[in-house]
């Protein structure tokens, strides 16, 4: 156990102690009369660096991820399908879905054929990571702006559709819905094995890319109605 | 001269078994030549930092590709040697080894059946194999004989399963309900 | 009538210097905060300055929470032992010059002893007792750890800290405070303000390395460093007691502060100029009291402002320091003081 | 001058020895980390490290996860860099599938990856300095950490656990102001590290505690299984950016900072110089990153559900704590068979008796601290 003996070498300045201190009190200083300053400054927001909660607030990114919301349409109606596809992705199983089917004669109340009769998300379990906004293929569960989440009882972190929807009129409200997320470009499907492991050329991406959006929206519609598909026949 | 060749030549007939997967290269060997080979590995082919040391339980692993393979039937030949006679060895222990001159990597495995769990410590080699081996002990209960302090490391001491089994359930057992507290 | 002026006196210094060991309470919450970029408390009162008395009536109302391991006595004697020193090492340390009413003049001071200085030295020393005591009573490892760092840190930092006043003694030649104080005045070799940190340079240096010590301030917190003995010998304590300990530290403050005031920087007197001259009696009493207390609150704020700037010693770089610099430096200095004093008297 | 350490059979009675239980909870064990020492006085007689106590099966867990699902439980490893292990984790299974990533979303997770490590660093040195008690560091780069979080989350909508990247590639492009936060920010960053640098590099108290404690030879580091700033302040010049090159690494100009004597002061210096190499890196890969059309594929095509052949890899990358790897063996299914991280910082920490021996109180907090222990990724 053979430890390595440093020798401490000091230059002069290090080893007077006093030099290194007075330049750390000067830069120390330098900082003690800069906030000093500012926190004269009118409003809430005075040291540049320190946000007075309540009253003074940072701005959030217009896609946080915070509590859930169900998405309305212009038309008012759930854009949910109740699918289930966000219950699946979502890795801390925090979604439950039940899927009704929409009574004849009011199918104008609803998007599609079947809704989501219950929705609930709770809060307790979800660990914000936004798959369930990904896997949806309607846009219809988004992850909101809302992150004061704090309750005083684990019942009230259990968001229901009604929670979900308010959550959204809120969002509304305030103006903080965030437009939809653009599908991102993907590569041109390979169409040999061996041709994937080729880096995709620029110029090749660039021709494609258009289509690929196209492509791809369409891939995602395809996809959730056989997921809807699926649902029915376990259903 | 591929390192699968290199390590052919060192290993000689200790070398049981070779799989390839993506460009990363194993090697089985049997349980108790570990010290000998990892000692040539390190020795002759400069393979002289030890990554990692770790168990898989395979058990449910062979029932999974004889299932596939059934559900296939003409499905392509799978690498994995079929489960013949006697079932293949529960447990393995994985060895992760990097070469810090070549910056090539060796995965050396050895199958360790579920009557006989015990294997060779390689703390004496690199001492970077103390916790893991510590662990593995606790995960799987593979005990490594020559380990200057075999005991749990991520549990605590009296629990009574070996949670990364593949039998043990994802919820556990309740174990925390045995503990007892003295005052 | 003097008992009753005396006692005035007492009540007085003592209540002032709760006053501003509870401002400094604030200040080093709003000071710290203003050196690292944040606004610390500023919610109670304007500029939260009511904070100190939202956290007395916190510490007040606290459960009196005592482990069951803990020694009864020692437990409770600990912050008793630590804040009585504290607050009686200010009795003979001036806060003024004088103060004329009614023809009679009173003298800024509780008492004017002519051994002034000894005393400030024993009682200060005192205070180690009350840190080792709760720190043994709580009958926790951190807090022995704690007691015991501070027991060799005081111990050690005493001698240079007395070496270095002794040397100012040389120079001024009493031992009595308001004597020292009042030799202060006029100017030094014609331009210097004829102060004492000018005649004793060293001496103020060690004075007041050795003051941060004493005061258990970083670099030298090492009896409650947070990081590593959790909070040293007040681990355990708890609601007033531990509020008992956090006063007795910032009075300390303050006596150590006026004692470097008096000592090195004139007292209350200004540089260049005599405020005697052209103030009334009762005016220049005041004026001489408010001179002495911003000096000493300039040496306050510099104890917060050093604190959040430099790191902890090690507790073996403490004694290093302390025996094998601090002392030598002190001894040298006390030579050339006395050389000096000889050639030249 | 050859000092001889104490060693445990000094004692003829071990009961004069004082055994204290340091954790977990104390003000510097982060609430998760326990060290039981046998101390003679101030003096570590020997130490030992109990870890377990933020143990969360997370290898166990993903065998219950698809692929995809892991990413996010990956966020919870090392917290103070998420990216850096999603980062790692996607390029495990994108290995195991044999997927090869758009080289503009490889950028993209490149100049994460770096600002990650930036954060890492900070909070390596700030909580340093805090346990060593200069406070005020700690806030100057706190700050410019939280400018850091604001890019990400700018990006992603997360701050601490991004869940950055997907399968394949990243799930967005940088935002169009991301460069101008990024301009914004880098003064002030780089002002902060200097002020850090100010305040404690040469300061001779911060010298006294940092220079020759807990120093080790990079033989024993390499034997310990050492990895990352800790190795490198051993003087083994080590990185897996320049030894196994991933990403845009190779194309990327950069120095790595090797310290001498291993010790607390090696480790914060090697750390400081490393936020400015990041910073470097940072500059030439949003270079790299403008040359690519906007509109260029960020995600390879990767079925919707992800089934890797039967197999196993194994493929770490150099997080900023060291060489992070994971291991996954797949058995054809849509879960991973077994997945076996390789955290860097646990091997760095088992050989923490080793490192403490012999040193005081004072020291064990220092070495935690500039070991850069993160929970998370030790207990997993």
């Amino acid at each position: 156990m053979a430890k390595p003996i440093v020798k401490k070498k000091y230059t002069l300045t290090e080893r007077v102690y006093l030099i290194e201190i007075i330049k750390g009190l000067g830069l120390t200083f330098k900082h003690f009369v800069f906030n000093v300053k500012a926190s004269f400054r009118p409003g809430p927001h005075t040291v540049p660096t320190c946000w007075q909660y309540p009253e003074d607030r940072r701005e959030i990114a217009p896609i946080f991820r915070g509590a859930h919301m169900l998405m309305l349409d212009d038309q008012g109606r759930i854009k949910c399908v109740g699918c289930g596809m966000c219950a699946r992705a979502c890795p801390a199983q925090c979604i439950t879905v039940k899927r009704g089917k929409v009574a004849e004669g009011e199918e104008s109340k609803y998007v599609g054929k079947t809704y989501p009769e219950e929705f609930i998300v709770d809060l307790t379990r979800c660990i914000f990571c936004g798959f369930c906004e990904e896997a949806c293929p309607k846009g219809g569960i988004v992850l909101g702006p809302e992150y004061e989440l704090a309750q005083y009882t684990r019942e009230e972190c259990i968001l229901n559709k009604e929670g979900l929807i308010a959550n959204y009129y809120k969002a509304k409200e305030e103006g903080k819905l965030k437009p939809p997320r653009k599908p991102v470009p993907v590569a041109a499907p390979a169409k040999k094995p061996a041709a994937k492991k080729a880096a995709p050329k620029k110029a090749e991406a660039k021709g494609t890319e258009a289509k690929g959006d196209a492509k791809e929206a369409k891939a995602k519609e395809a996809e959730a109605k056989k997921a809807e598909k699926e649902q029915k026949s376990e259903g | 001269m591929g390192l699968k060749e290199d390590v052919q030549n060192t290993l000689g007939e200790l070398a049981l078994d070779f799989l390839e997967c993506q460009g990363d290269l194993s090697v089985t060997v049997p349980k108790d030549k570990i010290v000998e080979v990892l000692t040539k590995l390190r020795d002759n082919l400069g393979f002289n930092f030890l990554s990692d040391v770790f168990g898989v339980d395979n058990s449910v692993f062979y029932e999974k590709l004889a299932k596939a393979k059934a559900k296939k039937k003409k499905g392509e030949e799978d690498k994995e040697e079929e489960p013949k006679g006697p079932p293949p060895p529960r447990f393995e222990v994985v060895y992760l080894l990097l070469s810090l001159e070549t910056n090539k990597r060796l995965a050396v495995k050895i199958q360790v059946p579920e009557d006989d769990l015990v294997v060779d410590s390689v703390t004496c080699l690199w001492k970077a194999a103390d916790w893991p081996e510590r662990e593995t002990f606790d995960m799987f209960g593979i005990r490594f004989k020559g380990h200057h302090n075999l005991k749990r490391l991520l549990m605590w001491d009296e629990f009574p399963a070996h949670p990364l089994r593949k039998d043990y359930p994802l919820e556990g057992q309740g174990e925390e309900r045995i503990l007892e507290y003295n005052d | 009538m003097n008992w009753v002026i005396a006692i005035i006196k007492v009540v007085f210094i003592w209540t002032w210097c709760l006053l501003w060991a509870t401002v400094m309470t604030w200040a080093e919450r709003r000071g710290s905060a203003m050196i690292q970029d944040r606004l610390g408390p500023n919610r109670a009162g304007p500029f939260g300055l009511f904070q100190p008395i939202a956290d007395g009536i916190k510490l007040f109302t606290k459960e009196e929470f005592r482990p069951k391991t803990a020694r009864k006595i020692l437990f409770n004697l600990g912050p008793i032992l630590f804040a009585i020193p504290a607050f009686s090492a200010y009795a003979v340390i001036p806060f003024g010059d004088k103060i004329v009413i009614g023809g009679k003049e009173i003298i800024l001071q509780v008492a004017d002893v002519n051994i002034g200085f000894l005393y400030v030295l024993a009682i200060g020393s005192l205070a180690v007792y009350g840190i080792v005591v709760g720190g043994w009573g709580s009958n926790n490892k951190y807090s022995i750890l704690g007691g015991l760092r501070s027991t060799a840190q005081l111990i050690s930092y005493e001698v240079p800290w007395g070496l270095a006043l002794l040397a100012a003694v040389f120079v001024y030649g009493t031992f009595d405070l308001r004597q020292i104080a009042l030799s202060q005045t006029g100017t030094f070799l014609g331009f210097l303000p004829n102060w004492g940190v000018f005649k004793q340079p060293l001496g103020f240096l060690i004075f007041t390395v050795a003051a941060y010590a004493e005061a258990n301030r970083v670099p030298f917190d090492l009896p409650e460093a947070e990081s590593e003995i959790v909070a040293g010998y007040h681990t355990e304590y708890g609601g007033m007691r531990l509020g008992l300990y956090l006063f007795g530290e910032y009075v300390n403050l303050y006596t150590l502060s006026a004692l470097c005031v008096t000592l090195y920087f004139g007292a209350w007197n200004l540089p260049y100029i005599d405020m005697s001259k052209f103030l009334g009696p009762i005016s220049y009493g005041i004026a001489s009291f408010v001179v002495f207390w911003l000096k000493v609150m300039v040496f306050l704020l510099s104890f917060i402002w050093v604190r959040w700037t430099v790191p902890r010693f090690r507790y073996d770089q403490v004694m290093k320091l302390g025996w094998k610099a601090l002392i030598p430096l002190a001894l040298f200095n006390l030579l050339i003081t006395a050389l000096v004093i000889q050639l030249t008297v | 001058m050859e000092v001889r350490r104490p060693t445990i059979e000094d004692w003829d009675n071990p009961g004069d020895l004082v055994t204290i239980n340091i954790g977990p909870s104390h003000p510097a064990m982060h609430g998760t980390l326990r060290v039981i020492a046998q101390t003679d006085g101030e003096t570590i007689v020997s130490a030992e490290p109990e870890i377990g106590y933020l143990h969360r099966g997370v290898e166990k867990l993903g065998e219950h996860l698809t692929y995809h699902q892991f990413i996010p439980i990956t966020d919870r490893l090392n917290y103070c860099s998420a990216i850096a292990n999603n980062v790692s984790y996607e390029m495990a299974v994108e290995k195991l599938m044999g997927i090869k990533v758009p080289e503009k979303a490889q950028v993209i997770r490149m100049i994460m990856m770096e600002l990650a490590r930036i954060a890492d660093h900070i909070v390596c040195i700030g909580i340093l300095g805090v346990d060593l008690g200069a406070f005020t560091p700690f806030f100057y780069l706190f700050i410019q950490r939280e400018e850091i979080y604001e890019i990400f989350e700018w990006y992603n909508g997360a701050r601490l656990t991004n869940t950055f990247g997907r399968i394949g590639g990243v799930e967005a492009d940088l935002p169009e102001d991301f460069e101008e936060r990024w301009r914004k920010l880098l003064p002030n960053l780089k002002k902060a590290i200097d002020e850090t640098d100010k305040l404690l590099t040469h300061n001779r108290i911060w010298m006294d505690r940092t220079i020759g404690v807990t120093a080790f030879s990079p033989e024993d580091a390499l034997s310990w299984g050492f990895t990352g700033p800790c190795l490198r302040a051993c003087g083994v010049k080590r990185d897996l950016r320049k030894d196994e090159p991933y990403c845009f690494y190779d194309q990327v100009d950069f120095e790595i900072p090797v310290g001498k004597h291993g010790d607390v002061f090696d480790r914060y210096i090697v750390r400081m110089i490393e936020m400015e190499e990041s910073i470097k890196i940072i500059d030439q890969a949003i270079k790299i990153y403008k040359e690519f059309p906007p509109d260029a594929p960020l995600m390879a095509k990767v079925p919707k559900i992800i089934k890797p052949p039967v197999g196993e890899v194994y493929s770490a990358i150099e997080a900023p704590n060291g060489e992070l790897g994971f291991w996954i063996k797949s058995d054809g299914s849509d879960k991973p068979y077994r997945i076996k991280i390789r955290p860097p910082c646990y091997m760095v920490y088992q050989a923490f008796p080793e490192l403490v021996q012999g040193e005081m109180i004072a020291d064990l907090i220092a070495c935690l601290s500039s070991l850069n222990i993160i929970a998370g990724e030790l207990d997993r």
